[in-house]
């Protein structure tokens, strides 16, 4: 569904990308670990299209995306949500899972129609408010909502864009264990064709939802497999686990 | 449809101007711009125009009312103040207009409200060539009649080869060409033209650059107001006077701003309808009672407004005081000013009047002053195109 | 017309010292906004003042005189104003603080016209810049040398001031990051102000030296703004860098468009800001990457 | 994104019967000062849609008005076309340039999107002022105004002129409100929010930026139509950048992003122009103090003020406690 030909992107003398070669089956769902300043975010923003990268192929469903813009990749099913929230401040929930729910159902550059009433937009935006547990939220403004419904709303714009592929970066960067825990079940009413790829810090709940692990380190690929075999890897704990016990 | 409006207006006037008549007083509609680029030639303007009602009107037995309007320098703007002067204000006569671009926007209005309007600046040709009107009478001058006299007496001086400059607009060309047209047919050669952005333009090295290479023997310039003062300033500072003497429309050493010239003016040729230093008794009357009122010599700007104020008392004393008459009489007035002699070309209702040539040099403590070379006779404009019916004589 | 060498070193001069006017202007517009992110539209109106305060004070005292107290009563000026309204804009956003700078434009163009009236004024540069120098055949206004040499000057000297002392470090520091600026224990409020004052101070030298070479009017402040706001925007915003080359554009471009394309010497200018922009949408040589 | 509180209507609702009021009741010269209001009123609308909903500040708005009269004038007189198909053809010229302005500029942020856009109407106004077929400098007279003879309406008269502008006036207004709230108007919101998010879901946000700006461009031809209409004669100076400029002051000074405080705006400003110009002529410098009192008074303008002071104590309270148990439950969450 989603692949990557060794790619490769340096800023400068810093290369943070090294020959990164990935492959994510339809309904695959991976997690990339790695310690901070491995190259995580950089790689989800080449993937998504807003950075280039200096070498490789970006392939989403069989077809190479490499030199298409952000907008056109997210419109072929590729979308993410972001480590720090990304939202529209001053809307509502409503309006936010609706601006982008109205790209995928077309409406989004149509004149004198509101754009609110589209069926289509009202019956994606009742579908992810339900998946992501915002129901109860749904009129309230971004701005009255707390960080931990944030991070829920977070994740319901970048999947109401109905993608193919939806990356997701630390969804649970700043919440607390339950919330971590709440989202594990988010994960779980999730559609199972869904390809989802996740930076997680937390590892219980990494190993908990992954279906495959990859791990990275200084930009570059140093375990790719199931994970059973993360656990019991001897080079993942040296460069990462101690790495993250110690932080 | 314009003929609707026309008619309405028409009727609109003929009640006002009936009121106005009544009442033996004559409302005037001042239009100048009193803030903007032009602040400085309005206030001139007005102050001329009082000093002159002022000697002029003693038992004149009508009262004249004056309402201001500030057209700024904005056409749309001095549209809508004509308008309410003569809609609202009951305005019999309007005086004043110093930018052409408010006079070609205000043109159509008064012709056809049937409204008199002296104009006390704005010299577009047009406005006294093909959008003629009997109800405008021009007692400034015309773009062209200032410069014609200046092509044929440098051509006279032997002067040949001539490169002119002039700021890129309406009234900068018709100012050079009324001059290069006269040199050209008295023989001389135009090596080269420049135009520079107008009002965009702070820097003339450049120019001052390719009118030296050209070769030029002498160089002819029209600027006003700011860049008048930059221009002179940055000719003098590149040492041209050594090799390409100046001369210009004496609008680029108007006594309002060549003081702030200084030295640099210093030789430079032009030509102008007034200078203050023009010897005859009228002048030398007008510029003792300026200098006692304002407190400095009024330059071209001051003695238009004061003659308007001249040729509407004149006309007054015609026994004119509605519209209809009024426009009727002013084109008729004629008087001994202190530009000399004035009178009005009943083809154009363009003032007709000498040109004097001067050359600006130091005079006492500093100060700059005007050397009259030549007073050209007085001349009229060609029709360019205007008709209209000859005025009513009685 | 045959132009040769001479012709051509002139129109260069020209351009420089078209160029270094822009540059005095620019780079305190430019730096005040690298750090503290306004745009002060009233930067031209501070220009205009300082050659009035030039004007007057050279009736007075003499050019030098005025070339010195001149900057020093506009970063007074300045002073007031930040004391008055910049600080207290600060935290409001950049619309708030266009408009009130905005506000600033009408209000000084009418004190101008109030304390100095509407005629032009001028000022004669003093005997030993009247001449002219020969630089390589041609005599050229030893005045508009002067101008040059001044530019480049203070150009040495901020480049110098930005990249060996202190203050200059923590100038940089700001534009890149104010937060990381305050942490690092600078006081940042102190910083600006010092920066403000500067910047309309060099405002106030351009506008006295510019007085001497144009006319002084209410209005030079606002036909100046335009310009400087082109060459900023070309250079990249908040760098010297950026303040210079955008100088450097803009003086050649407009000197000889004027003289190789005159039918289009007024679009020029805005034809390439609009082809900078389509390329480059944030100029040059911005401060920040 | 734009919602209609019960003062918005309110205020509405006043200046449209102060319009009508002065209508039937002002004197010629006061007709003509609220049909420059009304004018200035469409222009700072479309100001109002790029500017305050979808962040582009303009100052190419002047141009666009001024190309829009420029094009009806020239269609009208020079081309012989009738005064509605010149006029519409004129909105379509405006939408055209509006749309391709918006597209290039669409990359660009902040100062740099005033500056390109500045950089675009003073071409403008260069050509229009160097261009003697458009009558230069001097400008161009002779625009007819519109024959609405088959309804009985003679246009020249100035209470009829007023008010069809007001009905014009009227249904920009609705036109703009319909616009914010249908799908373009909804990602024009969200781009102005998040621009880098919106392109993340897919959004081609260049096309969403141009499309408003061709819809604000086409009004701000519409009334450079009418204003040609209404002074019947045309300059260049329309298209000069101070024109945009004040433009701008008005929506700001009556409160940017709310379609009702640039209106408002437009009325006090136009109003304290005409009355101050008559005191002094340094209107410009109160003008200029009003605008800094305003501003620093750290309203959103002048509406922007009114909905401080009006908006319901209640209403106030519930948003702080909101504000507080938000910050609790951020501090608790973190």
């Amino acid at each position: 569904m989603l692949e990557t030909r060794n790619l490769d992107k340096s800023f400068g003398a810093i290369h943070v990308t090294r020959n990164v070669s990935l492959k994510l089956e339809r309904g695959e769902r991976r997690v990339i670990l790695g310690p901070n300043g491995a190259g995580k975010t950089t790689l989800f923003n080449q993937l998504v299209g807003e950075i280039v990268p200096d070498k490789g192929q970006i392939l989403l469903a069989g077809e190479d995306v490499t030199a298409l813009p952000v907008a056109k990749r997210a419109r072929r099913g590729l979308s993410r949500s972001y480590q720090k929230n990304t939202l529209f401040d001053g809307l509502t929930v409503e309006e936010n899972l609706a601006l982008a729910a109205s790209v995928h159902a077309g409406v989004s550059m149509t004149l004198w129609r509101d754009a609110l009433q589209s069926v289509q937009v009202r019956a994606i935006v009742e579908e992810v408010a339900n998946q992501v547990n915002l129901m109860p939220y749904i009129h309230a403004k971004v701005s009255e909502i707390s960080y931990g419904v944030r991070r829920q709303l977070e994740v319901g714009v970048a999947l109401a864009t109905k993608p193919l592929v939806l990356l997701m970066d630390e969804p649970t960067s700043g919440v607390g264990p339950e919330m971590a825990k709440g989202f594990h079940d988010l994960l779980a009413g999730l559609p199972r064709d869904l390809t989802i790829l996740i930076i997680e810090h937390d590892m219980d709940l990494a190993f908990a939802v992954a279906d495959t692990i990859t791990v990275l380190n200084y930009g570059e690929v140093v375990f790719d497999g199931l994970p059973e075999d993360a656990r019991g890897s001897k080079l993942l704990r040296d460069i990462y686990l101690g790495a993250w016990e110690d932080a | 449809m314009r003929k609707t409006l026309t008619a309405a207006l028409t009727g609109l006037a003929t009640i006002l101007a009936a009121q106005s008549a009544l009442a033996e007083r004559v409302n005037v509609g001042l239009l100048l711009p009193f803030s903007g680029v032009y602040a400085s030639l309005g206030n001139e303007i007005e102050a001329g125009f009082r000093l002159g009602l002022e000697h002029f009107s003693d038992d004149l037995g009508v009262e004249i009312n004056i309402i201001r309007e500030d057209t700024e320098v904005n056409p749309a703007n001095g549209l809508a103040r004509a308008r309410k002067l003569v809609m609202q204000d009951g305005a019999d006569v309007l005086v004043g207009i110093v930018s052409s671009g408010v006079l070609g926007a205000i043109r159509d209005f008064v012709h056809g409200a049937q409204v008199p309007l002296i104009v006390a600046n704005a010299g577009n040709d047009e406005a006294t060539g093909e959008r003629c009107s009997p109800y405008i009478t021009r007692l400034s001058f015309s773009n062209g009649q200032v410069n014609r006299p200046m092509g044929r007496w440098m051509a006279e001086q032997g002067v040949r080869r001539v490169y002119t400059l002039g700021a890129d607009y309406a009234a900068g060309r018709q100012m050079v060409g009324g001059f290069t047209e006269a040199f050209v047919e008295a023989g001389g050669e135009i090596v080269g033209q420049g135009w520079t952005p107008f009002q965009q333009t702070q820097d003339f090295g450049p120019y001052l650059a390719q009118a030296r290479a050209s070769g030029a023997e002498a160089l002819f310039v029209f600027y006003a107001g700011g860049e008048a003062i930059s221009f002179v300033n940055q000719y003098d500072s590149f040492g041209m006077a050594e090799v390409m003497p100046l001369y210009g429309s004496g609008f680029l050493t108007s006594q309002l701003y060549v003081n702030a010239q200084g030295e640099s003016a210093n030789g430079v040729i032009t030509s102008l309808h007034y200078v203050p230093t023009a010897d005859n008794p009228e002048n030398t009357a007008f510029v003792e009672a300026f200098q006692a009122s304002i407190g400095r010599l009024p330059s071209e700007y001051g003695v238009q407004g004061y003659d308007s104020a001249r040729a509407l008392v004149e006309a007054i004393r015609t026994g004119a005081t509605d519209r209809e008459s009024l426009a009727n009489a002013l084109r008729q007035v004629s008087f001994e000013g202190p530009r000399g002699a004035l009178s009005i070309d009943p083809a154009t209702n363009n003032v007709i009047q000498p040109i004097f040539v001067y050359e600006t040099v130091s005079g006492e403590n500093g100060a700059m002053t005007q050397k009259v070379l030549a007073t050209l006779p007085a001349e009229a404009d060609p029709a360019n195109g205007c008709v209209m019916p000859a005025p009513v004589t009685n | 017309m045959t132009p040769d060498l001479s012709f051509w070193t002139m129109q260069t001069l020209n351009a420089l010292q078209l160029s270094m006017l822009l540059f005095l202007l620019s780079v305190g517009l430019t730096v005040i906004f690298g750090l503290m992110h306004f745009v002060n539209l009233a930067h031209g109106a501070l220009y205009a003042l300082g050659a009035y305060f030039a004007a007057t004070l050279a009736s007075h005292a003499g050019f030098w005189v005025a070339l010195l107290l001149a900057p020093l009563g506009v970063a007074v000026v300045g002073m007031a104003l930040y004391g008055g309204l910049i600080q207290r804009m600060r935290k409001s956003g950049p619309m708030a603080q266009v408009l009130v700078t905005f506000g600033l434009i009408f209000v000084l163009l009418d004190l101008t016209r109030i304390f100095w009236g509407d005629l032009a004024l001028a000022i004669t540069p003093p005997a030993i810049l009247a001449g002219r120098v020969d630089i390589l055949g041609v005599g050229y206004p030893a005045y508009r040398l002067f101008i040059i040499a001044l530019g480049l000057g203070i150009f040495a000297a901020l480049a110098l001031i930005l990249s060996r002392t202190q203050i200059g470090a923590m100038i940089r520091a700001g534009v890149d990051n104010d937060d990381m600026a305050a942490c690092m224990g600078i006081n940042v409020e102190r910083l600006f102000f010092i920066v403000f004052c500067v910047g309309c101070g060099l405002a106030g030298l351009a506008g006295a030296v510019a007085a001497p070479l144009l006319s002084v009017t209410p209005g030079m402040g606002l036909e100046i703004l335009i310009p400087t706001l082109i060459v900023i925007v070309i250079g990249g915003l908040g760098s010297l860098k950026g303040a210079i080359a955008g100088s450097l554009i803009y003086g050649f471009v407009q000197t000889f468009g004027a003289v190789l394309l005159p039918g289009v010497a007024s679009i020029l200018i805005y034809a390439l800001l609009a082809a900078v922009l389509l390329l480059k949408p944030v100029g040059l040589f911005p401060a920040k990457g | 994104m734009f919602r209609h509180t019960p003062l918005r209507y309110a205020a509405l609702i006043i200046l449209f019967s102060g319009a009508l009021f002065t209508a039937f009741t002002a004197g010629y010269f006061g007709m003509e000062i609220l049909t420059e209001i009304l004018i200035l009123a469409i222009l700072v609308l479309a100001l109002d849609l790029v500017a305050g909903f979808g962040g582009m500040v303009s100052l190419a708005h002047g141009a666009l008005m001024g190309l829009g009269a420029y094009a009806f004038v020239a269609l009208a007189t020079k081309a012989g076309l009738d005064p509605w198909v010149a006029a519409s053809a004129a909105v379509a010229i405006t939408a055209g340039t509006g749309w391709v302005i918006g597209a290039i500029c669409a990359r660009s942020h902040g100062i740099y999107f005033i500056m390109a856009t500045l950089a675009f109407g003073q071409m403008g106004y260069s050509y229009f002022f160097e261009q003697s077929f458009f009558g230069g400098d001097d400008g161009m007279v002779g625009p007819r105004r519109f024959d609405l003879g088959f309804i009985g309406i003679n246009l020249n008269d100035s209470r009829s002129f007023a008010l069809f502008c007001l009905a014009i006036l009227g249904v920009i207004y609705l036109v703009a409100m319909a616009i914010l709230r249908s799908g373009l108007g909804r990602s024009l919101t969200g781009v102005t929010h998040n621009e880098k998010r919106m392109r993340a879901l897919g959004l081609n946000v260049w096309r969403v930026k141009a499309d408003v700006f061709g819809l604000s461009g086409a009004m701000a031809g519409i009334a450079g139509v009418l204003a040609a209409q209404h002074i019947m004669f045309i300059s260049p100076k329309m298209l000069h950048w101070t024109v945009s400029g004040e433009a701008l002051v008005v929506v700001i000074l009556g409160g940017l992003g709310t379609l009702v405080g640039p209106l408002v705006g437009a009325v006090a400003f136009v109003v304290m122009k005409h009355e101050l110009s008559h005191v002094t002529t340094y209107w410009h410098l109160i003008v200029g103090l009003v605008l800094i009192a305003v501003v620093m008074s750290r309203a959103n303008g002048i509406f922007g003020f009114i909905e401080a002071r009006f908006r319901p104590k209640t209403d106030r309270m519930i948003q702080s406690i909101q504000t507080r148990d938000d910050a609790k439950e951020i501090a608790k969450d973190a």
